[in-house]
């Protein structure tokens, strides 16, 4: 496999083995969000305490690789931070997604996300890579409101 | 790479012309082009066509009076007549360039239930009825959306069977008395098929209405008459028979084509403008408002061309003898489920599967990164075909006159390598 | 041929760069291409950038998640960046690939009075009025006529004075709260005329009404601020600013473009498609209905890029420059009569005249076959003002950054010959 | 002047010495036709004697050289010929015309109008060379019917 691949060894590392995976109580909030043009789907529960730490994320669903991956990554990162540290991460992962390949990621912002920084340069993915973390801030915005 | 095929094609000759497939992608991946469905390569005589239009012979068309002008314009209207004899068509007033093969479908779509045209047979309203079949794409589903939304008429659909043939059971019921057109693909690009034309001609005759074939996945692959061919209007589109992109063909029955109102207003489709009022020039010149796609129709003749002196028969026969190769090659995989007609009976060179367990997304871009295998996957614009069969995507390999038996063996062998990275 | 003009523009060098220039024409003529506000011509660097890309990175864009898919992508919406700053669009999303201006003039005229829309912005039906001028190209005036056709609304015009200027006596009352859009050129391709566009938004808002801004003949030719511009939507053509033909823009405010109904329907605009209804991509992809003009979107791009590197300031000193020489050497031939601002004031490039007793074809036609000077004759799509100076045709010389002054001279031999020929 | 010019000396000649040109009487049918796209127009009137001889085209108009000359033009080629042989010269000046450029002119039927042969190549001015051919069609039609 090739450098510029977008399966990174993490990648398929966290598609293979999920972190995270499977709903559990207790949450805030859930949400369902559908890639309506490649029909992936995800399933996500947030649970939120004290000083805006994140207790639980937890989610199931179906679709690409890189759609799980990126929600086994995100249920890693936001793990134990607090809610507007991980928020900080969704938007630089985001703003990585949509760059179509031409911005710089923020390696100490995204950690281990940036592995995706090669889905970037295919529109038709991105959206698979933002699935898990679209519907992750849109559950948090839920559970503090 | 070596294959010549026994059909009187010279594969390895073709692949020259084509620049591109020669290229190597980053990580010292050959090329291997299977998207053709999607859009075809260029070979060189199209391309240098265009360069050299544009290095010496560029002006608008129609308008000019002085030298450039008057090369452009033939140049330009030579192509009309290159494309009218590609396709049979029985006057070359009858083509209309047009920037895809979307524009084309547009264009009739928008020629009904229009108030600026008087033609009974374009009325469109509530209780009349637009017949598409499931396995359309979405430029022949949206179009005629959209058209209902606008007039009220009712949308109706051909049902596909589970071999992915147009299921003619219930056609007599379907094309009726109602029915205004009926807008079919000649070829689908999921399933390969090709759909009986005389069969739902002679219905749609009885019924008094009007068809159109997308003809976008059949006129780069198959010799073409649309004189025998009987429908109403065909539309097809540039860039996937090796031609530009930018440009597309309605071709409409000349009787048609006049009773139609313009779409496009604008420069070069008129007659004489007044404040108040337009009159309009002739087909095909009503339709092609503005400063047509001048360097792309030039282009797109260069590719009829092209075709013609390879010969459509030789590439329609290579074609086969691929699908035949791959259709056996794919088989032989296991899990993998083809999408569509299985045996070679009025079928093209497109072959869509599944791999159980295996998202197509994963699969294309696997086969990309390992083995520079370019296939497309995804609901290919026809994602009504695809929630008929109950899943999201499948994954498509479609082949063209430059395409090779060891290029479908890389693909056997990527497929084999994506099912060992996700098991 | 070697004027270099005093305002930082090497004429000489900018020449070499466009290969048609050093053409001979039949007869040992050299050309003097005078027509630019037709169609420009084409540098180097934009017809290598296609070749390019046909011969070695094509693929179809957005859909295609292999490596010729990502590389024709990226240059597409490469190309969407450069537009987007060419025209200082507040946002490259507002960008929307057509097939020419009038592909862009017609996207937002079906807008209005569309069942498929619901803003009540775009309603449209008896009482409301659009107001144009008389000086419009047709392109900017058939689809509000066929608009006013479909929905019985009102077409309104301002008057164009006896020096060409845009009538602003009866503004009050031409734009009023009944007027739903105002659609006006930028600059005339006939008079030259640059039009306020202030003193008209001030009005279009004062009314609540939309405007839109033909720049077909400014974007090529002036340093373009559409956010400073203020309008609600510009259309404008690749083929006129160095570019290809078969590619057009329309801006539009982001706002108004989420607010509008979908014009063409097809694969790439959509999000998702049922057979019952369908769901839209956000602009401008829900606007670039099909296959879009891939290579052509890429070849403006380069164009733009040209443009900026020779500096649009520049380019249209020279022209004032220009113009200035062509005013002043025209007004010494006897009998010629220049239609529009004999001074420099608001005014571009472009100058129609006729001359006394000789038709305007057979000026061009002379100027051609004798001197090998391309002008346009005729109304030159704009057959309303025309009529308003009563005068069935006019010559049009048209200027550009490889113009010289004594391509001009030529002119004015060739108008004296032409003048003897007719004696 | 070059060779492949649509200004022929012989166009020229008949522009600026119109042949037959002013409406005379008696005619058999008058017929008016305009050129919306560029304005040009003409008055055509015919007048038809025993066995079909064309005795008098006479008309009046005005446009651009080329139309005006092949006005002049068709007035010497159909003076004293038989309407049936006028008519083959219409025919095939209108193939001539229409053929943009491809078209080899057959000279025995066209005579001197073969000078034409030049404008076939410039769409915008074929209509100025057959607006007088077709106005006498025209007339001639009206006038046997
Ligand atoms: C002022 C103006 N508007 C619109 C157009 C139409 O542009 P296009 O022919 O590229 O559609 C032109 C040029 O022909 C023009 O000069
Ligand atoms: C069957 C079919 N119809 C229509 C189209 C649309 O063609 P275009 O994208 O050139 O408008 C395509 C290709 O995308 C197609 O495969």
């Amino acid at each position: 496999m090739i450098a510029e691949s977008m399966y990174q060894e993490l990648i398929l590392e966290h598609y293979k083995h999920p972190q995270g995976r499977g709903l559990r109580e207790p949450y805030d909030a859930e949400v369902h969000h559908v890639n309506p043009t490649c029909g992936d789907e995800i399933t996500m529960r947030v649970r939120v305490g004290d000083g805006g730490k994140i207790e639980d994320v937890s989610y199931d669903g179906q679709g690409c690789s890189i759609s799980q991956a990126a929600a086994s990554m995100l249920y890693e990162l936001a793990s134990g931070s607090t809610a507007g540290e991980t928020l900080a991460v969704v938007d630089e992962f985001t703003r990585l997604m949509q760059g179509r390949g031409k911005v710089e990621p923020d390696e100490d912002v995204l950690g281990d996300a940036v592995a995706f920084a090669g889905v970037a340069k295919f529109p038709a993915r991105v959206k698979c890579a933002l699935l898990a973390w679209m519907a992750y801030k849109d559950a948090l915005v839920r559970s503090t409101t | 790479m070596t294959t010549v095929t026994g059909v009187g094609l010279d594969v390895e000759r073709i692949r020259k012309d084509f620049p591109i497939l020669s290229r190597e992608l980053p990580g010292d991946r050959p090329l291997i082009y299977l998207d053709s469905g999607n859009s075809a390569q260029k070979p060189l005589q199209v391309i240098e066509t265009m360069r050299e239009h544009m290095a010496a012979h560029y002006g608008n068309v129609g308008r000019a009076m002085h030298v450039l002008g008057a090369e452009s314009t033939e140049a330009y209207e030579a192509a009309r007549d290159k494309i009218a004899a590609f396709v049979g068509a029985p006057s070359r007033d009858e083509i209309v360039f047009t920037k895809n093969a979307s524009e084309a479908l547009n264009l009739v779509a928008y020629a009904f239930g229009n108030p600026a045209g008087d033609d009974p047979r374009f009325r469109m309203g509530p209780g009349d009825e637009i017949v598409l079949s499931e396995m359309e794409h979405h430029s022949n589903i949206v179009p005629w959306q959209l058209l209902a939304r606008r007039t009220g008429a009712t949308l109706r659909w051909f049902p596909v069977t589970d071999e992915g043939r147009l299921d003619l059971s219930g056609i007599d019921d379907l094309i009726n008395e109602r029915t205004k057109i009926v807008s079919i693909a000649h070829q689908s690009n999921v399933l390969g098929t090709v759909n009986p034309v005389a069969t739902v001609l002679a219905r749609v005759r009885q019924a008094g209405a009007l068809l159109l074939l997308d003809a976008s996945q059949s006129v780069p692959h198959r010799p073409a008459d649309f004189a025998a061919l009987g429908a109403d209007f065909v539309a097809f589109t540039g860039h996937k028979m090796v031609g530009p992109s930018g440009i597309g063909v309605l071709w409409g029955r000349g009787e048609l084509l006049a009773a139609m109102p313009p779409f496009l207003g604008g420069g070069e489709m008129i007659e004489a403008v007044w404040m108040d009022h337009s009159t309009y020039a002739p087909a095909p010149h009503k339709f092609e408002a503005g400063t047509p796609p001048i360097v792309e129709a030039i282009g797109l003749g260069a590719a009829a061309d092209y075709l013609t002196s390879v010969g459509m028969e030789a590439v329609a026969a290579h074609e086969r003898e691929l699908t035949a190769y791959a259709l056996r090659a794919l088989g032989e995989i296991p899990s993998l489920r083809v999408i569509g007609p299985t045996d070679l009976e009025a079928r093209g060179g497109t072959v869509s599967f599944t791999l159980a367990g295996i998202h197509p997304h994963d699969v294309g871009q696997i086969l990309d990164d390992a083995f520079g295998v370019a296939v497309r996957v995804g609901h290919h614009c026809a994602r009504p075909l695809h929630l008929r069969f109950g899943i999201p995507a499948t994954t498509r390999a479609s082949f063209y006159l430059y395409n090779t038996t060891s290029e479908i063996d890389a693909l056997v062998r990527g497929l084999h390598h994506v099912q060992k990275v996700f098991a």
